[in-house]
């Protein structure tokens, strides 16, 4: 086991000036579950296949443990990667395709044979060690592919959207077997996914990332609860972050008849007089009257246990604001309610510099 | 125009099918008159002439029975024929796939593969005829006066070689076989290589797979019916040689030796070809030897290839 | 830009097919044509003497291309002739393979020219064999515009009274307008202290001179099979006489080749040719015509050719863009020690007419006409070769050949007609390949012969 | 946490670096690289011998192959080889009977396999599948074996020695291939576009004509081309089948002037005449690479 470093990692592709991936740097700890996440094109899955050696390292270095990897073939760097589609030899059994990195290694055949056994046992495939994977379900190849990983017993198992390919109710199932398989064997883990969902569930922590930049490496809570800045706030959460445009005046922000208080950090931390407030659908309080947003209800989401208020909050934002209500809740559409955020649940950004204000 | 169904509702699939019967024959009967006509046909009436004697210009054939087969095996010429064709076909098959995949190996990351290929492929739309003078020329030895290929061996030290004397010259057609056809089989093969699915290249990257190793086990493996397929075009088209063989080995104006023949010039010789009056009975029992060589080779490639659909 | 010796030289044929005699001024080429190809060319067209009263045309397949000198000199026959009778000729150049390629297929149609040529021998495989001829011997009694002389009054019986010539029925089936021997070749200007060998030894002797000069003694194409063989039928001929190969080739046993020791002896100095490094580096590889160009050239000393020689090598050098020229002469082969027959090869080279011939009389017409003086004379002051009547001028390099073609000695085809066996089959199968291991060093005499023996025997056997 | 980097910090490298992978040169690898270089390097400097030398003297061919040409343009005869070429192989009529030739024959080989592969494919008849290996089999039929029967038979009908005749078989020759090659694009086509028609009301043969017809255009264009390349090239049949120059297509006339040509000593006229034969294959090569290439492997990978 090791733990994996990224410092001042830096990728370029052809014909193209801006980087991929822009000097990340990035401490993943021995035995870490750790979640690189963010929407399509950000560099996530390049920062994994830089660390697996599949891609250059214009700048910066990679770190396994002590050693460094940047410019080592995959094949010394110690590690093992689920690939997206699986990358499964279709020609090869399903024992093959998990021996076959034992197999390039010269690792004895009876050794080999119990290996794959092993890690077949494991998975729950010992039925199927003589199919071929075409003749596989999806979740069977999925977990051929995670056994061709741990054969190996790598130092760091790199994983590029290996759910991706799976039905939803499978990818809840797998995503916790993943997790749990990862806690058993303790083997440092980076998952690549751009399903928020999954990287809260999973990571120890999780990585967010955007046009190559790293935005904020946190735990999940920590993502949640103080998001760096507006894009992390928007992109962690679901339905997302409500960002509401507001003016600082004196010690406190206003916004269509809401005034919520600035702290003496916050205040300092301003760039300007424009802030953004962060609201999640959580943290909004809905009545028919009274101080706040004066909003209409266009469309409400009922699912039993919660409710979804979409609201159009004419002059202050112009996407509708989403309102998390408990199940039942006697809302219509059509109807004009008052929004008014809580207090202490409220997130602060700079709007010049979409920074999170400090608490 | 099917006003009889509904609206929105497709007409009864059997109607429709039984319509669209309807134009196969009008569809299909023109090529297939042209071709059983123009090959078939004739395909038997050379099986037929090939029992019998036959000079053509007015005389009439005789039935012979296997005559002209055992002349045929007696023959020096048709020996060194049919052994040529066969060494074409089995060490220019050789040749070619191995070039092939060794370029397989290299052109799958290379920069600049596809112009590459380009180049490659050029020669496969040149008429064999000019490329047999074209070798002919770029391989003549002559001491101070060489053609290309001597000219530059010679610049590099090397002693000139005698590429057109007669025992060089089945190596040197060879040679030029391979040349000109490996980059429609690299074409081929690389199309296919190009349908693997690159993780999986990543994936053996990983293992630490030599390019060997990911030759051996991915790219062959996952390549096989294609190199299967190839193998037939080849044994098809490697048969049939010789406008090349007869350009390249020969003045051009006469047949070449004899030692150089393959079964395509057997049968031109025999027919339209040297000196005497055409023999178009020996010429046709050749041609059933060639139908016979393709079939069976065929048949043993077919078989020697199989192997379990790959489905991805 | 026309004034450039080149011009002139790309549109050649043009020029001289429209008879602009001053033409081209003093360029490479011209400077190496023989005098009198210009006059030849825009001299007046001699009367027809015997005009065919049927048919506006007739069709001609030519085993020359438009470019070759024979090609000018039949091209301008051919003018003449439709000037002179108004009909007209649909001549197809096809060159020397014309009669397997495109003759014998075609004679299973209708669609057949009137008049071809080759020579006799070709035309007895592959044309008159299955009958594809008809006889021209009415032709022999055409006038030919020379007063009241026909063909007969100016060819000599030799010419066309022969086995060779003769079809099933015993008649003729070509004119001959060309005749072809054969000699050893060699420049005078550069083997300046020449004389004529008398002997096997002698002949040797020059070639090991021509050696120490810095030389190759023999310059040979060896991809051409029947140009190898003419070395061992020379000498083969001069023991067993016209019609000796042939007979000995026919044996079905094959024994003939061992039974008569002289058949092994005339493969000694082929042996002697091979073994003694006399043979031009680089023959054995040849691609035709390159080595009888380097002959050319001056790096080999002697070349044994037909009467062709003058004309193809001449052209070379003046394709080549040189300004040297070769003053060419010639001898025969020396009489081989103990041998008792004095025999000439030669090679008539004439018209047939086939038998589907739409138009026979128009093309026996112009057989006849080709052979007026002013015609024919282009065969040898245009394309260098010997014509067929001996009274016309002769190329001066061909003096020595037409001597020995004059002379008394026995008469017979090149190689004594082996070629012509088994409608080629044999010399392909059974001498060729043999002959080409003897000239390459990899035969004794002896086992020439005697494998000659063998393979004969199993050739006879399933194609007898 | 938050790294914002400032932007125009980072400049990119002129090319990236090569994944770890690509970087070690195992022997095999390097082996495959210097043959494919080589190889390459050979195919260029061959086509530009070719190009070269067609302008050339016979000198220079063989004492100066690499160096460009020189003699004929001092001489202002710069294509003094072709048009040497072209006069006396009777190439300009050659080029001329064979670009028509190829072009009609081309276009109705394609006419009538389009239907045939149509039929074979899409009909939903039954034996269809041992009826296009029935076609498939022609392919293996080589060419020489016919040659003798099919002679004799249009000798019957007049047809040879008649462009008419070769064409004719050229068509039929031709069919087996472009037939088997188009039964692959129209099985590859969808069959809802059909189904949709004919729930339009188009008639069969409508919907072929209108629909399967456009949809197969790029295989009705490869086969176009294949065909061309393939009669453009075509040597054996014409030698049998044609007789008089004036009927000579241009690989004919090309195996007629090789051996007036060697007779002659005309290197530069030969090289020429290979030239006039090879670079109009050139030409539509270069225009067409990609899809004579695709064609080919598609053809192929059937």
């Amino acid at each position: 086991m090791a733990s994996v470093t990224f410092t001042g990692t830096t990728r370029f592709y052809a014909g193209n000036p801006v980087p991929a991936v822009d000097g990340l740097d990035l401490e993943v700890a021995d035995g870490e579950f750790l979640v690189l996440v963010g929407p399509s094109g950000c560099g996530k899955s390049t920062t994994l296949r830089m660390l697996a050696g599949l891609e250059g390292v214009d700048d910066g270095t990679i770190h396994i443990g002590d050693r460094d990897v940047t410019d080592l073939p995959p094949k010394e760097r110690d590690i093992a990667m689920v690939f997206q589609n699986y990358a499964l030899y279709p020609h090869m059994t399903v024992a093959e395709n998990i021996g076959f990195h034992l197999k390039i290694a010269k690792v004895a055949k009876t050794d080999r044979e119990a290996k794959v056994r092993d890690a077949a046992e494991l998975l729950g495939l010992t039925d199927y060690l003589d199919r071929k994977p075409a003749k596989l379900s999806g979740g069977q190849r999925q977990r051929v592919a995670m056994g061709r990983a741990i054969v190996r017993s790598p130092q760091v198992f790199c994983m590029d959207e290996p759910l991706s390919n799976l039905d939803a109710k499978l990818r809840v199932q797998t995503r916790t077997q993943i997790a749990s398989l990862q806690r058993r064997l303790g083997v440092t883990t980076i998952y690549v996914t751009h399903d928020q969902v999954e990287a809260m569930t999973m990571g120890d922590r999780v990585a967010v990332l955007k046009d190559g930049v790293l935005q904020q490496c946190d735990t999940p809570i920590g993502l949640f609860s103080k998001p760096a800045n507006l894009f992390v706030a928007g992109f962690i959460g679901s339905p997302a972050m409500n960002l509401v445009p507001a003016r600082a005046s004196g010690e406190s922000a206003a916004v269509g008849g809401v005034t919520v208080p600035l702290t003496p950090a916050q205040r300092a931390g301003l760039t300007g007089d424009d802030l953004v407030l962060g609201v999640r659908p959580e943290a909004w309080r809905v009545s028919g009257a009274g101080p706040g947003l004066s909003a209409v209800v266009e469309v409400v989401e009922e699912l039993g246990s919660d409710q979804y208020l979409y609201c159009v909050v004419d002059g202050v934002v112009s996407e509708p604001i989403a309102v998390r209500t408990p199940g039942m809740s006697p809302w219509q559409r059509g109807e004009k309610v008052v929004l008014a955020p809580v207090a202490e649940s409220l997130h602060v950004f700079d709007k010049g510099t979409g920074e999170r204000l400090p608490d | 125009m099917s006003t009889a169904t509904a609206p929105g509702r497709p007409p009864a699939p059997g109607a429709h099918l039984a319509r669209k019967k309807r134009l196969f024959f009008p569809f299909f009967l023109p090529a297939v008159a042209l071709y059983v006509l123009f090959l078939l046909v004739p395909t038997v009436a050379t099986v037929v002439l090939g029992f019998t004697d036959w000079s053509g210009a007015g005389d009439t054939p005789e039935f012979t029975g296997l005559a002209n087969y055992s002349e045929l095996i007696a023959s020096d010429a048709f020996r060194y024929s049919f052994l040529n064709t066969l060494l074409y076909i089995v060490v220019g098959g050789v040749g070619t796939f191995l070039l092939a995949f060794l370029f397989t190996m290299v052109l799958r990351e290379m920069r600049g593969g596809k112009v590459v290929r380009a180049i490659l492929f050029f020669p496969n739309i040149v008429a064999p005829i000019a490329l047999g003078m074209f070798f002919g020329i770029i391989l003549v030895y002559r001491p101070n006066r060489q053609g290309l290929a001597n000219y530059l061996l010679e610049s590099v030290g090397i002693d000139a070689v005698k590429f057109l004397a007669p025992e060089n010259i089945t190596w040197v057609v060879t040679g030029c076989l391979i040349w000109a056809s490996s980059g429609f089989y690299i074409t081929i093969l690389m199309a296919a290589v190009d349908r693997i699915p690159p993780y999986l290249y990543e994936d053996s990257d990983i293992a630490g797979a030599t390019p060997w190793q990911k030759f051996r086990h991915v790219t062959l493996p996952l390549t096989w019916d294609v190199v299967g397929v190839a193998g037939v075009l080849w044994t098809i088209s490697a048969v049939k040689i010789f406008e090349l063989v007869f350009v390249l080995a020969g003045p051009g104006t006469y047949s070449p030796p004899i030692r150089s023949w393959t079964l395509g010039v057997f049968v031109f010789d025999r027919s339209f070809g040297d000196q005497g009056a055409p023999a178009y009975g020996t010429a046709c029992a050749a041609a059933v030897v060639m139908i016979l060589l393709v079939s069976v080779l065929v048949v043993a490639l077919r078989r020697l290839m199989r192997r379990d659909v790959i489905q991805y | 830009m026309r004034s450039t010796r080149l011009t002139a030289l790309a549109a050649v044929s043009a020029l001289l097919l429209a008879a602009c005699g001053g033409g081209a001024s003093g360029g490479g080429e011209d400077a190496l044509a023989l005098p009198g190809k210009d006059e030849y060319l825009a001299a007046p067209c001699p009367e027809v003497g015997t005009k065919p009263t049927t048919g506006g045309e007739f069709t001609y397949w030519s085993m020359w291309t438009k470019d070759e000198p024979q090609g000018q000199v039949l091209t301008k026959a051919m003018n003449c002739f439709t000037e002179k009778t108004g009909v007209k000729v649909d001549v197809q150049w096809l060159g020397r393979k014309l009669l397997t390629q495109n003759l014998a297929p075609a004679l299973n149609t209708d669609d057949v020219p009137d008049l071809f040529d080759q020579d006799v021998s070709q035309v007895k495989a592959a044309i008159v064999a299955p009958g594809g001829t008809q006889t021209v011997e009415d032709v022999l009694d055409y006038k030919i515009g020379e007063g009241d002389k026909t063909v007969r009054d100016v060819l000599p019986r030799s010419v066309w009274d022969f086995p060779a010539n003769k079809d099933a029925d015993g008649k003729i089936f070509e004119i001959p307008y060309e005749r072809i021997g054969n000699a050893w070749w060699f420049n005078k200007d550069l083997i300046t202290d020449f004389t004529a060998p008398q002997s096997i030894d002698e002949l040797f002797g020059l070639f090991d001179k021509a050696k120490e000069n810095g030389m190759a003694a023999v310059s040979q194409d060896g991809d051409i099979d029947f140009y190898n063989a003419y070395f061992y039928t020379q000498i083969a001929e001069r023991y067993v006489g016209a019609g000796g190969l042939e007979k000995a080739a026919l044996d079905k046993t094959g024994q003939a080749w061992v039974a008569d020791p002289n058949l092994a002896k005339a493969a000694e100095p082929v042996e002697r040719l091979a073994k003694g490094g006399y043979l031009i580096d680089g023959w054995d590889a040849a691609k035709f015509p390159q080595v009888q160009q380097r002959w050319a050239d001056g790096e080999a000393a002697y070349v044994f050719l037909g009467g062709w020689a003058p004309s193809e090598t001449r052209e070379y050098l003046a394709k080549q863009g040189g300004d040297k020229g070769i003053t060419y002469a010639t001898f025969q082969f020396p009489q081989p020690e103990g041998a008792t027959h004095r025999v000439v090869e030669q090679l008539p080279l004439g018209f047939a007419v086939t038998k589907k011939a739409k138009n026979p009389e128009a093309a026996k017409a112009f057989i006849a006409y080709m052979m007026n003086k002013d015609i024919l004379s282009g065969i040898a002051t245009v394309a260098d070769n010997l014509t067929s009547r001996p009274d016309l001028p002769t190329p001066e390099s061909m003096t020595d050949i037409k001597a020995a073609l004059d002379s008394d000695a026995e008469k017979t085809i090149f190689m004594d007609g082996l070629d012509a066996l088994s409608g080629g089959k044999w010399v392909e199968s059974v001498f060729y390949p043999l002959n080409n291991d003897l000239l390459k060093g990899k035969l004794t005499a002896q086992e020439f012969v005697r494998q000659l023996a063998a393979k004969q025997a199993e050739f006879w056997k399933t194609n007898g | 946490m938050t790294t914002t980097a400032p932007a125009g910090k980072r400049t990119p490298p002129r090319k990236p670096k090569p994944a770890p992978t690509a970087r070690g040169l195992s022997p095999l690898r390097a082996l495959g690289m210097a043959v494919v270089w080589l190889f390459t390097a050979l195919n260029v400097l061959v086509l530009y011998w070719l190009v070269a030398a067609a302008f050339k003297t016979p000198i220079e061919i063989f004492t100066k192959p690499f160096a460009l040409p020189r003699t004929w343009f001092e001489r202002g005869q710069p294509f003094r080889n072709l048009l040497y070429a072209w006069d006396n192989a009777g190439f300009g009529r050659a080029f001329l009977i064979t670009v028509v030739l190829v072009a009609v024959a081309s276009v109705v080989i394609v006419l009538l396999a389009a239907p045939a592969a149509y039929a074979l494919t899409r009909l939903g008849v039954r034996g269809s599948g041992g009826l296009t290996n029935l076609f498939a089999i022609g392919m293996g039929i080589p060419f020489q074996t016919v040659v003798i029967p099919l002679f004799i038979g249009m000798a019957e009908f007049d047809l040879t020695n008649d462009l008419f005749g070769l064409f004719l078989i050229y068509v039929a020759l031709s069919l087996p291939f472009t037939v088997f090659l188009l039964t692959g694009f129209f099985r590859s086509l969808p069959d809802e576009l059909e189904e949709a028609a004919a729930i339009d009301g188009a008639s069969p043969s409508r919907t072929f004509f209108t629909i399967m017809l456009p949809l197969a255009r790029g295989g009705l264009i490869t086969a176009l081309i294949l065909n061309a390349i393939g009669l453009w090239n075509e040597t054996l049949l014409s030698i049998v089948f044609l007789n008089e120059n004036a009927n000579f297509t241009l690989a004919r006339a090309l195996f007629a002037f090789n051996s007036a040509a060697s007779y002659q000593s005309e290197y530069g006229g030969l090289v020429a005449g290979v030239a006039i034969v090879v670079l109009p294959m050139l030409v539509l090569y270069l225009l067409l690479a990609r899809r004579i290439i695709t064609g080919l492997t598609l053809g192929a990978g059937k």
